[in-house]
């Protein structure tokens, strides 16, 4: 007894240290050399980064173009994300690669797991991306944080498509940074359904959110817009993030009386609890939910019933009953042959690779100085998943530079417990919704002056500039 | 009441270890070197949660602490323009004053009233950094400013590596410094057998609450070293999760082996979670897994069996006595289970 | 403040307050009974929560069939961990038990993640009315889960009468004179085991309904289950069942006027509760290793 | 004025009451005796004293002080000190050590100090070396200091015990079954060094199973019963008094 108990503890020993072996090599990775262009020659795919996925069985001597990102697999949308850029990698790889100007590159989606708001798992994710494995394109971040992130591509010169919540990202003095999954100019999709609500009859309107960053800046732009779009706005209520128990938040909705409750970052199981005990409290009115996917739409469905949920307007990340656009079909295709199901929180963050996709293809370069030198200076809407994305100027920040992007959107209603697309909105109007929003005008039209107005892809619009 | 057998007997792996802690930054890279960064400021809080445990105190605010020195260094470089050598005596003092106001509440209350107010407390405190708006909100504070001596700018990693090697040297002295003394005396004594100490003397409650403040000096100090390396401050970086890696890593170091003990877990723990990045999901079953089969199989963790691997071959070569390592019983040895009579505290 | 707002508030207070206690008390008879402080308590309310969603929607049972369902699997694990981990880590004492419980909470709370995703398991309103009494309306749904867990606690307050329950209080009370007297301890702390987790169990089903599983719900629920042990007396199964209301209702009220700083409120509550009345609301809390 | 008093001195744990209204009166200098069966509360007796228990009613005076309510360690410091009844030791410390921590009172030197192990600190804690190193010779046991207290045969851990109560300075000792698993040559110099203990001017209160070792020790004995107060004398007048035969050796016969 005693002997066999030391025997496992030997054993336990043994595992520990192989597995504190394994650790070490694995930080270490694979001793990579750098080449001018930015890119690395593998060296025989080692495994020991473990992140190579998504097929492609290229030669060992083929030069490889590495994309990192950022990505909280805590997440389903980190977790989706992943699977579009495998998905998008592999496309290339089984095609023989990617043709840039004079080469052809395999494509090696690296992922770095940063978890969720964690400082330090930041940290060490983009230092290894950064420093360790030289990768020199971010794209696709999710639940990093990007003052972290920053402080490390900037000295590095590592080109930065990311996503954050303040304008962190966005600052003049940054140079590699483009905030290509933007929610600044993404007022329109709040005005429009502000719009459609008022047409409806609802004239006061309550914003709820988690009490998390996301959540505060939510509350502000959200409220910002239904001001705008001519709603009583009453405070706002934050509740703690991981609530279950949505009973006193929705015992103090009702008891506000609202005609509107707009649910900002509210998504998933809290969302379907919120809304349910919305019901409970036996108040009617119009919802606005945070993110509706599918899922989370019947599940509501079979909490709550059909009628409660009738003519509820979102934003739709899901291209699938809108997109006739050949290109985003076949990647719809491709995703359902790959992974034989259907998710599609992922399908709006992926954004950022088309516009990382787009700027290579248009410069045939890959070195980042090129790469930022386009996308700074970028004039047309790219076409992602969900419509056009734009980049534009921040003049209001001093910043003339094009990196502040238009997400594409759609608004969907709810009919018979179903998801309907109800319209697209143009990229023209979430920029100019956005900067009526922010009471922006001013500083904009000195900036059209100045450097001519922006073109935007061919979309029906609501407003024009002479709305402002 | 435990002789610190490591540093007695067995003081010549200091050496190399030292020296090759010293020479680490010409060996590896920028990132490598930020792992162990960050393995320093876990064996910080590893340490502290060592320290308390050492007096029968197990304690789950550790991340909160950890915060508050991290919170108190970056608010006054932020809002007072503070130089960062001047913060960090403040972090340590605010942390110590907090620290006595909150526990002076629960030490006297027993070690699981201690325990359980202690995460209440965290939670509480997260809220704090996260709901006021002075704190800068969940998203984290600005962008701290660079640290930095006269003019120079510390943000050469091998530079804030042996800035956080001398935190935890200092660290290491000032613990073994302490318990070479009466007081260190009188808090194994407490550790080994509560109500004996009581009466002979020793004021358990008094002696507990210095253990713990100490130990919330040590965790300022970790908070304001992470202020060095990290562009910002976010409050979930603080969160209950981490108090219970800081436990983990403990376990997994070695109960009983007051200083190495720590700072092995936090190694070992760090490495094994950095190397699954590419498979996170994963980490916390691994992590998990590890732990139960090292509380099960080597309850006095990696260094408890490395150390009696080590005596039973000295025992063979030499057939003389082995000694186990000890534990402070009443964190439950099994010479304890007879012991310590349940009953109230003193 | 109408009427209808205050019992509002009062309903949604005793509902999170009868969940509480059945977790907290499940929680408190652990730690009085094997002096191991379950870590892992609420992953066995969130694995509740799934299992009932499991039999109640996709296999399609009705909903009693599904609570005895969760109630049974839990006890059942709970018999397991006891069998595989906390027997082995018993004789280390109360650190290592617990640790252990910690790593076995970390482990299932991560396997789930994997398992079920970050998605949400739904279990349709069993009743879907809202009560109307004298004008005020009050959701029937949380009043059937105060209701059901009501009965569960007098089942529990009849268990604890039974021969094993009485054993089980005296093994709580002191083990050693307990096992002189003839207790089997080694069968009352695994039928501990079972019936501190099945509470959980319940706690899981019952809530189910009302609110949604996902997979996040057991760590919060753990931390509140503390606070209620230590507003209740550590140990005190009594003092559980009451202090659970009470943090239910006060963090009710608290929500409706300082919203997400509810949390301090709780703090200051028990930090005044330590300091004056140490030993919880109802006094005399089972001796705990350690003090 | 009596050393120690206790007056209607009752502790009860749940229904049982251990102690029931005890009066207990002990002079300075006496060597007392605390005997009665098992059960009658004796060791309940010890902690109501020592502050380890709080008594349900009644008062601890010591030297004209109400010290019912006072910590355990502040009774300790006020000079009153024990020996448990199991060998309860620092078992993973050596005997030195042990007896290091008795002398935890006398050795202060402020923390500061203390921490930076100031000249005055050593010095400190070389007198409480010192000190204790003559405890040790006193019970005879100073060629074992450097052993771990765990490895002590089960004599010498008795006698540690009183060595370590013996480096609280006390001007009251109370001993709980010093002599219990001993053999009779280790018995018979325990009770020597108990009347020697007696002799420096320390009062001793010892609770023992063994009738020789009360008798021929104690000059005066108090019997309890029940938590009771059943009788109190002089040796021989206990041995005569039908009460404590019936309650005592009357067990035996039956």
């Amino acid at each position: 007894m005693r002997l066999g108990k030391r025997r496992l503890g030997t054993l336990v020993l043994g595992v520990l240290f192989l597995a504190l072996i394994a650790g070490l090599v694995a930080c270490g990775g694979e001793k990579s050399t750098e080449s001018t262009t930015g890119t690395t020659q593998s060296s025989g795919g080692a495994g020991a980064t473990g992140t190579s996925a998504a097929g492609g069985s290229g030669s060992a001597d083929e030069p490889v173009l590495r994309v990192g990102a950022l990505l909280s697999l805590d997440s389903i949308q980190g977790v989706e994300m992943k699977k579009w850029l495998q998905l998008f990698a592999k496309l290339y790889n089984d095609a023989g690669g990617w043709k840039i100007g004079e080469t052809t590159y395999r494509v090696e989606p690296m992922f770095y797991d940063v978890g969720m708001w964690d400082a330090t798992k930041s940290r060490s994710a983009v230092e290894k991306a950064v420093l360790q494995d030289k990768v020199k394109y971010l794209v696709c971040n999710w639940g990093d944080i990007p003052a972290e992130t920053l402080s490390v591509t900037e000295p590095n010169k590592v080109l930065w498509l990311g996503l954050d919540f303040v304008d962190d990202s966005v600052k003049p003095t940054l140079n590699y940074a483009v905030r290509a999954q933007g929610l600044f100019f993404a007022q329109g999709l709040f005005y429009y359904i502000c719009q459609d609500y008022i047409k409806q009859g609802a004239k006061s309107v309550l914003v709820v959110c988690p009490d998390t960053q996301q959540g505060h800046v939510g509350a502000q732009l959200v409220g910002a817009t239904a001001t705008t779009a001519g709603m009583q706005v009453l405070d706002p209520i934050f509740f703690s993030a991981d609530t279950a128990d949505f009973s006193p938040i929705a015992t103090k909705i009702a008891s506000q009386k609202p005609d509107a409750v707009f649910f900002s970052y509210v998504a998933g199981a809290s969302l379907i609890n919120a809304i349910g005990a919305l019901k409970d409290t036996g108040w009617k009115g119009f919802i606005l939910p945070g993110e509706l996917d599918g899922e989370t739409l019947n599940n509501l469905v079979a909490k709550v019933g059909k009628e409660y949920v009738e003519g509820m307007e979102t934003g739709s990340y899901d291209p699938r009953p809108v997109e006739k656009d050949p290109q985003t079909l076949n990647y719809i295709d491709a995703y359902q042959q790959q992974y034989g199901d259907w998710h599609s929180e992922g399908c709006f963050w992926i954004g950022p690779w088309f516009i990382f996709e787009d700027a290579i293809n248009a410069t045939q370069s890959t070195d980042v100085d090129t790469l930022v030198a386009y996308l700074t200076s970028s004039k047309k809407g790219v076409r992602t998943l969900t419509g056009y994305s734009q980049l534009f100027a921040r003049p209001d920040l001093q910043n003339y530079k094009t990196v502040d992007s238009a997400p594409g959107h759609y608004i969907g209603v709810v009919r018979d417990g179903k998801f309907e697309y109800l319209e697209t909105i143009a990229c023209k109007d979430q920029y100019l919704s956005s900067i009526k929003v922010y009471g922006l005008k001013d500083v904009y039209q000195k900036y059209w002056d100045e450097y001519g107005y922006p073109e935007f892809p061919d979309q029906p619009a609501r407003l024009d500039f002479s709305d402002l | 009441m435990r002789r610190a057998m490591l540093f007695k007997s067995n003081k010549w792996w200091l050496i190399p270890a030292f020296l090759l802690a010293v020479a680490l930054p010409f060996f590896v890279g920028a990132y490598r070197l930020q792992i162990f960064i960050f393995v320093i400021t876990y064996s910080l809080l590893a340490l502290a949660f060592q320290l308390t445990m050492r007096v029968g105190l197990p304690r789950f605010d550790v991340a909160a602490w950890w915060g508050v020195g991290a919170y108190t260094s970056g608010m006054l470089m932020l809002k007072a323009n503070m130089s960062f050598w001047l913060t960090l005596p403040i972090s340590v003092l605010v942390s110590v004053v907090l620290g006595f106001a909150v526990f002076s509440v629960s030490v006297r209350r027993g070690m699981m009233v201690f325990m359980m107010f202690g995460m209440v407390f965290a939670l509480a405190l997260q809220q704090v950094f996260g709901s006021v708006k002075f704190f800068g909100g969940w998203g984290g504070t600005p962008q701290l400013p660079p640290v930095t001596i006269g003019s120079y700018v510390l943000n050469d990693k091998m530079w804030i590596y042996y800035l956080g090697m001398a935190l935890l040297i200092f660290n290491l002295g000032v613990y073994q410094l302490l318990y070479k003394s009466r007081i260190g005396r009188a808090w194994s004594a407490i550790g080994s057998g509560l109500r004996l100490a009581s009466s002979l003397g020793v004021n358990v409650v008094g002696y507990r609450l210095a253990n713990v403040l100490v130990g919330n000096a040590f965790l300022a100090l970790a908070g304001s070293f992470s202020v060095v390396y990290q562009a910002m401050i976010i409050p979930t970086t603080y969160g209950f999760q981490q108090s219970i890696y800081v436990m983990m890593y403990v376990v997994i170091g070695g109960l009983g082996f007051a200083m190495a003990g720590p700072i092995v877990g936090a190694l070992v723990l760090t490495l094994i979670s950095e190397s699954m990045r590419a498979a996170q999901q994963y980490q916390p079953i691994v992590t998990g897994v590890i732990t139960v089969l090292i509380i099960m199989f080597a309850p006095w963790g990696l260094l408890g069996v490395l150390r009696s691997r080590v005596v039973s071959v000295l025992q063979r070569l030499l057939s003389s006595r082995a000694a186990l390592p000890d534990i402070p019983s009443s964190l439950g040895s099994p010479a304890s289970v007879t012991a310590e009579e349940p009953g109230k505290d003193a | 403040m109408t009427l209808q707002l205050f019992l509002q508030i009062l309903v949604n207070g005793l509902m999170i307050g009868a969940i509480y206690a059945l977790v907290a008390s499940g929680f408190t008879l652990i730690l009085g009974v094997l002096q191991v402080f379950n870590f892992a308590q609420g992953q066995f309310y969130m694995l509740g929560a799934f299992a009932t969603y499991a039999v109640a929607s996709v296999l399609g049972a009705p909903y009693v069939v599904a609570i005895l369902a969760a109630l049974a699997a839990m006890a059942l694990l709970g018999i397991l961990v006891y069998f595989s981990i906390i027997k082995w880590t018993l004789r280390y004492g109360f650190f290592h038990t617990m640790l252990a419980t910690v790593a076995f909470g970390t482990i299932v709370g991560q396997a789930a993640v994997l398992k079920f995703g970050y998605s949400t398991a739904v279990v349709a309103a069993v009743v879907d009315k809202t009560l109307a009494l004298g004008g005020v309306s009050l959701n029937s749904g949380k009043l059937l889960v105060l209701a059901g867990a009501l009965v569960v606690m007098g089942l529990l307050y009849w268990f604890m009468r039974t021969k094993i329950g009485v054993a089980m209080q005296a093994c709580a009370e002191n083990r050693e004179v307990a096992c002189l007297q003839g207790i089997n301890a080694g069968k009352v702390f695994w039928v501990t085991m079972a019936v501190g987790c099945a509470l959980c169990g319940v706690a899981g089903a019952l809530v189910v309904p009302v609110l949604s599983a996902s997979t996040n719900m057991g760590q919060l629920i753990f931390l509140k289950a503390i606070i209620v042990v230590l507003v209740g007396g550590t140990g005190s199964m009594a003092g559980a069942l009451l202090a659970a209301f009470l943090v239910g209702i006060v963090e009710s009220f608290a929500f409706q006027y300082v919203e997400s700083f509810a949390p301090l409120v709780i703090f200051a509550l028990v930090a005044i509760l330590i300091y004056f009345r140490p030993g919880g609301l109802l006094g005399k809390p089972l001796p705990i290793p350690g003090q | 004025m009596a050393l120690l008093e206790t007056r209607g001195l009752s502790k009860s744990f749940g229904r049982l009451e251990a102690v029931k209204d005890l009066d207990l009166t002990v002079e300075q200098g006496e060597l007392r005796g605390l005997i009665g069966p098992n059960g009658a509360g004796k060791s309940t007796v010890f902690n109501l004293i020592t502050g380890f228990d709080v008594p349900t009613r009644g008062t601890v005076w010591f030297r004209g002080e109400n010290i019912t309510n006072v910590p355990a360690h502040k009774i300790a410091q006020k000079g009153i000190s024990r020996a448990f009844q199991q060998s309860y030791l620092f078992m993973f410390s050596t005997v030195l050590e042990n007896v290091l921590v008795g002398c935890h009172m006398s050795s202060r030197a402020g923390a500061l100090r203390e921490f930076l192990h100031t000249r005055s600190a050593r010095m400190r804690d070389r007198e409480a070396r010192n000190k204790a190193m003559e405890i040790l010779d006193f019970m005879g046991m100073a060629h074992l200091a450097d052993e771990p207290a765990s490895s002590l045969s089960h004599g010498y851990q008795r006698c540690l015990g009183v060595a370590m109560a013996l480096a609280c300075e006390p001007t009251l000792l109370l001993l709980d079954e010093p002599v219990t698993g001993m053999n009779p040559t280790e018995s018979a110099e325990m009770v020597e060094r108990i009347r020697r203990i007696r002799e420096k001017g320390i009062t001793v209160i010892l609770v023992e199973h063994s009738m020789e070792v009360v008798m021929n020790v104690c000059e005066r004995i108090t019997v309890l019963s029940y938590g009771q107060k059943l009788a109190e004398g002089l040796p021989a007048e206990i041995q005569c008094n039908p009460l404590v035969v019936e309650a005592y050796l009357g067990k035996e016969e039956a």
